[in-house]
């Protein structure tokens, strides 16, 4: 049963990537900060009480499901693909998806290439071991092409390839490319294609077979985003806490009914959650939206009522 | 006196199991071997248990599943359309390809270099040594990095080739193009193909290749014959016949009829579209990664070269020259053939490393056995435990064999001694 | 060790010839700076046995050593048979092929056995036939009374049998000249007696010989002469009667009180 | 005519040549030109090509190194710099990340207020180290703990150490200083006791742990020593027992209650927050000082004549040398948990060491394994004749004297071992190579920065890689002249 | 090197009484299917002196180390002190407590000094407190002349000194029986004297002895047997005088005549 357990260890295992700028990345004094380290964090306040009993265990791509499976972490929050073999093959549950990306192609703008249909013969750089592999394969062989993969084992190594010209293009998923553009000395003259070859939903995932700590995640996620649809915020949580007539609202922050006794927790879960780092839009804004070097578009990930996918279930 | 009389065997009394130094020592080892095997059963009967909680079975029918992923260099056909096995045996190719080519470069530069530190000439034994330092006491991983990284950033990407103000050109008379992706080199091109070998699973080899294999391998036999007929001329006569013409010809002659036979000859690489094509494109991976581990390997190689010619004591080189030897002759006769035991078991073991240390191919994008089957395949399929046993067990496999070898030579050169 | 020496030389029977076969006029060494062979005069003619002893450092292996260049020396000359020894690769040869050596550690060619030790010379450098190598080096083995052990190992004798491989090994080139450095003293002293009868009886046959040793019974029974070193020169130059009853030199004296007294 | 032809040579030099300074072309800077570098066309051919590769190598990285900039809190800053100072397209080398990124580099994400812990923790090492490995000559000894003492308690005073620890270590370090003048072998037990400490200094939480373990064998000597009247074999195994049953039954719990009566505690840091060289560090020592006594074991058992036991460490150590660390670090990361009882789940850190350990205990095995068989026989005959059974001979007279012949092999190996811990990047641990790199690279003030923190750590490697091997090269050539 | 025995030894002193010490019956040893001891018949009694001689490979070295299980027997007994030894580990202990041995290279340890090497054996097979051992221990480094060296290693000695802190070593366990095994062979002339003068006053004061060896004149001196033994045979046993004045064995002659002759 994780819960006890993570209640009984008085922390939460949260296994995330050892370094990718925006989601998750230690800084100088081994803080992480990040997109998918909010929810460790939001998961932590809810279950613990306290956003900063985390003990973030970094995992590599071949690492990262073992961690979970074997017990060593307790959520996964390491922008994994939800993907059906993961799903069901490799025995772990995604709960939800926190952001909704796509595999796309960055290249040099006097390339003069305007279209990944134009990449025939091209030299991609790719990261080994993740599902970007396996679409690119697809990709070209669905449009007949053909390509010559360069391996990289990290994504700085495939920066450096990528500026050092030593591929055409360069793919992953498209918050990536843009992060890595962000940071170029001359990000004008790269340009992302505009083909999305792929639907990469990343999500947080945790062992199949526990489907209470199961929900308890998945509705962590869900209250953050949430509470961006009903406008709660860091700054006027207390405030809607005490005055909010929305029952929707009420309900979530536990001033009526205490939907956190049916998880397991108590009525206020949902508010430290989301006094953790904010709301989800708060999340995104503060590490890789518009206003963060890494600048990336809601896009896909607004709100429904925006014309995004966010669209968190009913809480009820 | 005491009574001696003729010796009764004591009769065996349980006390013996630990008193008496025959069954001591058995005892001894059944309690150890006892403890061992439930160690191993524990650390079974655990796994079992384990597969048994998270669902899982211990079943290799993964490498039959569409693998779905590509490969950058694959010395047999291989699409993402083939299995997981077959990307197994990819992999396990490109470890051979990389370890095999980097003993041969490694020996080849190790002992160059071990013998340079010997020479007297002060400049270039300093710097051999700063080079066999400098390899010898920084991790190998830095050097693969390093080594690729000066491969991307020095080298010309492949569109500098292009058009009327190229900033590079092909060297070796237009062949060869060194980009920062690959080395673009001529592949070899017939006139007269005469069609190939099908060996199923799209394994096919050119009868071309099959003849040249033959020729060489027979032109060593036929080296063998020349040099076993000199020494009979030698011992007959006192003279050795010069052979050098002949064993030059033996291999050279038929080649090139062979060469001329096929209408054998080079196809340049082009530059078409983003790449060179036409040609066999070399990925750096491969030559950064082989470079790396022939530098790492080299220095260790140079140390035992050193240190196996200066084994032989100078006495033996003086009672050489006492005799009348030239210096070449003693290096051949007296020096060589006692250096060479003391070296070659070291030799190899630094043969196994290397072969064992190409599992960093990762690093630099090589898809090695490491990046195949215990990388991308364990990565897709989440059969861990299976990859990584089969991969363990590839590995010690090669080992085996590779120390077998050296067992067997070490039998046969050992010195007599009283 | 003069029990060592079974039994007395027939002087008479040695044959000394007027014709020279080493000369060493005003020869200079230098180890960098350090000088170690300093004005050697040394004429000494064919048939003739010559034992040169001396403290420890005082220069007697390198003048031997000097003799068939396995140093160089650096003024003076030294004409063996003939031939000057200067930096040309072919007198070297020459010199070589006509004087034999023996080292102190034998210097044996452990991975070759004692046949193919001594026939591997002869076989490269004087192009002899195999089978004509072989007979010859049994000859010597013979004389040196080993015969049993051609297909052994070196590694697998004694050091008395490995010390005589070693002179038969120098034997089996022919040459006209042998230099010993101190042949018996990393030996047992069992074995000594083996290599020294082997050398007398070397002596006998009329073999030019240069030997550094202190086994001074052999010197009594076989050295025409005597020469003391020190310091990298030679001190005194005597018959062996003469050397050891009538030493001139003080050095010569307390070196000789030393090694009889002991 | 040979008799009088002796006479005719008699000979008596009266007066003693002095020496002379060898001719002019004999010596001197021409002659070490011509002998060294000019001696023959091949020569003369080699020194210019070492000269062209020294040329080529200065004129390509000069100006990248001489452009170096230290001072800049990103790598747009340091671009920026470059810009101002050497104009317009100057190339050059931002190594404002390693000074900005020191600490990080060295301790990984150890909190900051204790950065003096590793610090004594590693001066202290030293001194545990002095008999074991400068045991050989006094000077060596005097100056390695003077310079140890001196460099320590300057760091620790720069990490604002608290002063009743500065007074410790000092305490320690002078101490260890003056035993080691007199009698190293006393610092012995400072040897034995020093890996506890050095863990309770690094992961810090109570000492009532580290006493607890060591009241383990202390319990399981009583046990010999009372059972050992009756039977030694008995004895032997009451004292394993006694060990084990108290390790793993009541050590942790005596601790937590000493702990409640009396607390020795320090504050707790966790494995994760270990990282670059602190890890490397950290990963080699264990390494190395738990392969030893399992090296031993095994090379014991690889030479003794009973069948079974030598062929399991056969099997053992050949499989081990069989596959690649890389591999033996994935069955850490990935598969240990398979091994394990289910639901057991411990530090990846100790599971690496763990690995770590078993890998090398192989490799050292087979050094020990030379170094036994370089002992005469005579040596193990006069044991027996002595009286002395198997284990005492082994523990007096056999291993002091195989190790300390091993001791270069040993040395080897341990750099070996130190270059392979950045392998551990591959199971995500923040090694200083690869992992910690590309963590800086992850923040963007640095992202894009390639060569400078390769070419720090590879320096900082170097540096304590050839370190040692100069230094086990020394023993080696002492060892040779002692063993003549 | 009959010159090397300073004093004649008055032997009425010696007394040998007529416990048995060492009995050995109808004992055989092969290695592996080399018979090398066949059917050895030796009583030996407290205090005797005995000297066993022979050629090279006759097993001499092999019949003393039987006596303390350096080497197994494969049948026949030996009785040492009134234990037997078998297999049984016991017994093997009990008597290599009571049998001391001294090698003919040494075998001292290199790593500990004169004195530690001489209290290693009483500190943990006999259990001696410390002090108490190294008293002992510099008693017996006083008697054989050396107490000045016990801080020593024992690479700084001479291979005289050495040999006698090896035999100071035995007698620190205070062994009944002493087993020598060529004590000299491996010196130089000058230092055997030292050893065997040693030897010579164990032998006064009674020590039970078996000591292989080649020194004849330590055989005349102090011995009351000597034994010759060829091809794993005690081939002769007799008194010294009769020994090497009235040989009765071919062999015996033979090989004092080459001996002696030496
Ligand atoms: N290669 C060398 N370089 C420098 N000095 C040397 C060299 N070889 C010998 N010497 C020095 O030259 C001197 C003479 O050496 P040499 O070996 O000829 O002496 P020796 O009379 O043969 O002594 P020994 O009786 O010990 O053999 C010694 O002082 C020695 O140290
Ligand atoms: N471990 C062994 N294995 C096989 N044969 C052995 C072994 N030890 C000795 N021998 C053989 O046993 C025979 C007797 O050896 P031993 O050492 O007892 O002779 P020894 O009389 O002491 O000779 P020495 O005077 O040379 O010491 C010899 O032929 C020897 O080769
Ligand atoms: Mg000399
Ligand atoms: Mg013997």
């Amino acid at each position: 049963d994780t819960l006890a357990d993570v209640k009984a260890r008085g922390e939460l295992n949260c296994g995330v990537n050892t370094g990718l700028a925006g989601f998750a990345a230690p800084d100088a004094n081994g803080n992480w900060t990040g997109f998918d380290v909010a929810i460790c964090k939001a998961v932590a306040a809810a279950v613990l009480g306290d956003p900063s009993k985390v003990k973030y265990v970094p995992t590599t791509g071949q690492t990262r499901f073992t961690a979970l499976s074997s017990g060593e972490v307790d959520v996964l929050a390491r922008n994994s693909t939800w993907t059906f073999s993961r799903d069901t093959d490799l025995r772990l549950d995604f709960v939800g998806v926190n952001y909704y990306d796509g595999q796309g192609f960055m290249v040099r703008k006097d390339l003069g290439v305007t279209s990944a249909k134009e990449l025939e013969g091209a030299t991609i750089c790719i990261q080994t071991g993740t599902t970007t592999e396996l679409n690119l394969a697809d990709y070209f062989r669905a449009n007949n092409m053909n390509y010559q993969p360069v391996n990289i084992d990290s994504n700085a190594e495939g920066e450096q390839q990528y500026m050092a010209g030593a591929c055409d293009a360069y793919t992953t998923d498209a918050s990536g490319l843009a992060a890595t553009r962000a940071a170029f000395a001359d990000p004008e003259n790269h340009i992302i294609l505009p083909e999305i070859i792929s639907k990469e939903p990343l999500g947080p995932a945790v062992r199949h077979g526990d489907s209470n700590w199961g929900d308890i995640v998945r509705w962590t996620l869900y209250a953050l985003i949430a509470a961006e649809e009903y406008g709660i915020t860091s700054k006027n949580i207390e405030e809607l806490a005490k005055s909010s007539q929305n029952p929707e609202v009420q309900r979530l922050l536990g001033t009526t009914d205490n939907l956190g006794a049916m998880i397991g927790l108590d009525a206020e879960w949902a508010k430290r959650a989301i006094l953790a780092s904010g709301n989800y839009g708060e999340i995104f804004a503060a590490n890789i939206g518009e206003q963060t070097p890494i600048g990336l578009a809601r896009g896909l990930n607004a709100q429904w009522t925006q014309g995004g996918l966010m669209y968190a279930m009913p809480f009820r | 006196m005491a009574d001696v009389s003729a010796p009764a065997e004591p009769p065996f009394r349980l006390s013996m199991l630990i008193y008496d130094r025959r069954y001591r020592s058995m005892t001894f080892q059944v309690i150890v071997f006892i403890l061992v095997m439930a160690a191993a059963w524990w650390l079974v009967n655990n796994t079992i248990r384990n597969l048994a909680v998270l669902g899982k079975d211990f079943n290799f029918g993964f490498l039959f599943q569409r693998a779905g992923y590509d490969i950058p260099q694959t010395p047999i056909p291989y699409t993402s359309d083939d299995t997981h096995l077959r990307a197994t045996i990819v992999g396990l190719l490109n470890t051979l390809i990389v370890s095999i080519l980097g003993c041969i470069a490694a020996t080849v530069l190790g002992v160059a270099v071990g013998v340079a530190r010997l020479s007297n000439n002060w400049l270039f034994a300093r710097l051999m040594t700063v080079f066999v330092e400098a390899f010898r006491n920084m991790p190998l991983l830095l050097w693969i990095l390093i080594i690729y990284a000066i491969f991307t950033e020095i080298l010309p990407p492949p569109n500098a080739y292009r058009g009327e103000d190229a900033t590079a050109s092909m060297i070796f008379f237009d062949n060869v193009a060194l980009t920062n992706r690959y080395t673009a080199i001529p592949t070899l091109a017939m006139t007269n193909d005469p069609g190939s070998l099908d060996l199923g699973a799209r394994i096919t080899f050119n009868w071309a290749t099959i003849a040249f294999v033959v020729v060489l391998v027979g032109g060593w036999f036929v080296r063998r014959a020349i040099l076993a007929w000199a020494q009979r001329v030698q011992d007959a006569t006192g003279l050795r016949p010069r052979t050098w013409v002949m064993n030059l010809a033996v291999m050279t002659v038929p080649s090139l009829f062979l060469i001329f036979w096929f209408g054998l000859h080079l196809e340049a690489p082009e530059l078409r579209g983003f790449n060179f094509t036409g040609g066999i494109n070399v990925q750096n991976g491969l030559v950064a990664l082989w470079l790396a581990l022939t530098l790492y390997t080299a220095a260790f190689i140079a140390e035992i070269v050193r240190a196996g010619i200066l084994a032989v004591s100078k006495g033996q080189t003086e009672a050489a020259f006492a005799l009348g030897l030239r210096p070449r002759r003693t290096m051949k006769l007296v020096i060589l053939p006692q250096a060479l035991r003391v070296i070659i078991p070291p030799l190899i073991s630094q043969y196994l490393n290397l072969t064992k240390n190409s599992s960093l191919a990762i690093a630099v994008g090589y898809m090695d056995l490491r990046g195949t089957l215990g990388g991308t395949t364990l990565n897709q399929t989440g059969r861990e435990l299976e990859a990584i046993v089969l991969m363990m067990a590839i590995y010690w496999a090669l080992s085996m064999i590779i120390s077998a070898g050296m067992n067997i030579f070490n039998a046969r050169v050992k010195l007599k001694e009283r | 060790m003069s029990e060592a020496i079974t039994r007395e030389i027939d002087r008479s029977q040695m044959r000394i010839s007027d014709e020279v076969a080493i000369e060493i006029h005003k020869m200079n060494k230098w180890y960098g700076t350090f000088h170690v062979l300093r004005d050697i005069d040394l004429t000494v003619h064919r048939g003739e046995r010559i034992v040169i002893a001396g403290p420890s450092g005082s220069g007697k292996s390198t003048l031997i050593r000097c003799i068939n260049r396995l140093e160089e020396h650096q003024s003076g000359r030294i004409v063996v048979d003939g031939v000057e020894l200067t930096s040309d690769i072919k007198n070297i040869d020459k010199v070589r092929s006509e004087v034999g050596m023996v080292f102190q550690h034998f210097n044996l060619f452990p991975h070759l056995t004692v046949l193919e030790n001594c026939t591997l010379a002869p076989i490269w450098v004087r192009k002899v036939p195999r089978k004509q190598a072989e007979a010859t080096a049994m000859k010597y083995l013979e004389k040196v009374k080993i015969p049993e052990q051609a297909d052994k190992y070196p590694g697998q004798l004694s050091g008395g049998q490995q010390q005589r491989v070693a002179i038969a090994r120098s034997l089996c080139m022919q040459p006209r000249i042998m230099l010993f450095d101190e042949p018996t003293s990393a030996l047992d002293p069992e074995m000594i007696k083996e290599v020294l009868d082997t050398m007398i009886e070397l002596a006998e046959e009329g073999m030019t010989m240069i030997c550094v040793t202190h086994e001074m019974g052999f010197a009594q029974a076989v050295a025409n002469r005597v020469i003391f070193m020190d310091q990298g020169q030679i001190v005194e130059q005597n018959s062996p009667r003469e050397f050891f009853n009538n030493p001139k030199s003080e050095r010569t004296k307390l070196f000789l009180s030393q090694i009889l007294g002991h | 005519m040979s008799e009088t032809h002796a006479q005719t040579v008699a000979f008596v030099r009266d007066t003693m040549l002095a020496p002379e300074p060898p001719p002019v072309a004999e010596s001197g800077a021409v002659k070490w030109l011509r002998e060294n570098l000019f001696s023959g066309p091949v020569n003369t051919v080699l020194t210019l090509l070492g000269v062209a590769i020294i040329w080529f190598l200065v004129s390509h990285f000069w100006d990248w190194f001489a452009h170096s900039v230290w001072n800049a809190s990103s790598l747009n800053e340091c671009r920026q710099i470059i810009i101002e100072t050497w104009g317009e397209g100057a190339r050059g080398a931002c190594f404002a990340v390693i000074r900005e990124r020191w600490n990080q580099y060295m301790f990984g994400f150890y909190p900051s207020a204790l950065y003096w812990r590793p610090t004594m923790a590693f001066g202290l090492m030293f001194v545990a180290l002095a008999p074991v490995l400068f045991s050989e000559s006094l000077k060596i000894r005097r100056t390695v703990l003077v310079v140890t003492a001196v460099v320590t308690l300057w760091a620790m005073v720069q990490l604002n150490a608290p002063g009743a620890w500065l007074v410790f270590a000092a305490i320690v370090l002078v101490g260890g200083l003056a035993i080691s003048e007199r009698h190293v072998s006393w610092l012995l037990i400072f040897s034995v006791l020093y890996p506890l400490l050095g863990v309770w200094f690094l992961w810090g939480g109570s000492l009532w742990g580290p006493i607890m373990v060591l009241v383990g064998p202390l319990l399981g000597w009583a046990a010999w020593t009372l059972v050992g009247r009756f039977s030694a074999l008995l004895a032997t195994v009451a004292a394993i027992v006694v060990t084990l049953l108290w390790w793993l039954m009541f050590a942790s719990r005596a601790a937590a209650d000493a702990e409640g009566l009396l607390s020795l505690a320090i504050p707790f840091v966790r494995s994760d927050q270990f990282g670059g060289f602190l890890l490397a560090i950290t990963i080699g020592v264990a390494g190395i000082a738990l392969s030893l006594p399992l090296g031993i074991i095994l090379a014991l058992a690889r030479r003794s004549d009973m069948f079974l036991i030598k062929s399991m460490a056969v099997i053992f150590i050949e499989f081990i040398r069989g596959v690649p660390l890389i591999a033996l670090l994935f069955v850490a990361s990935l598969l240990l948990n398979y091994f394990l009882p289910p639901s057991t789940n411990f530090d990846i850190i100790l599971r690496v060491i763990i690995m770590v350990t078993l890998f090398s205990a192989a490799y050292m095995a087979e050094v020990i394994r030379g170094g036994l068989a370089a002992l005469p026989r005579g040596q193990y005959e006069a044991a027996d004749a002595l009286g002395l059974d198997y284990w005492k001979a082994q523990r007096l007279i056999v291993l002091p004297q195989a190790l300390k012949i091993s001791i270069p092999g040993i040395v080897s190996t341990f750099i070996g071992m130190f270059k392979d811990t950045t392998l551990v990047t591959f199971v995500g641990l923040y090694e200083p190579l690869k992992s910690m790199s590309d963590a800086v690279r992850a923040n963007i003030a640095w992202k894009g920065i390639y060569w400078e923190p390769f070419i720090f750590v590879g320096f900082i490697f170097f540096i304590i890689c050839f370190g040692m091997s100069r230094y086990s090269m020394y023993l080696e050539r002492r060892l040779r002249r002692d063993h003549r």
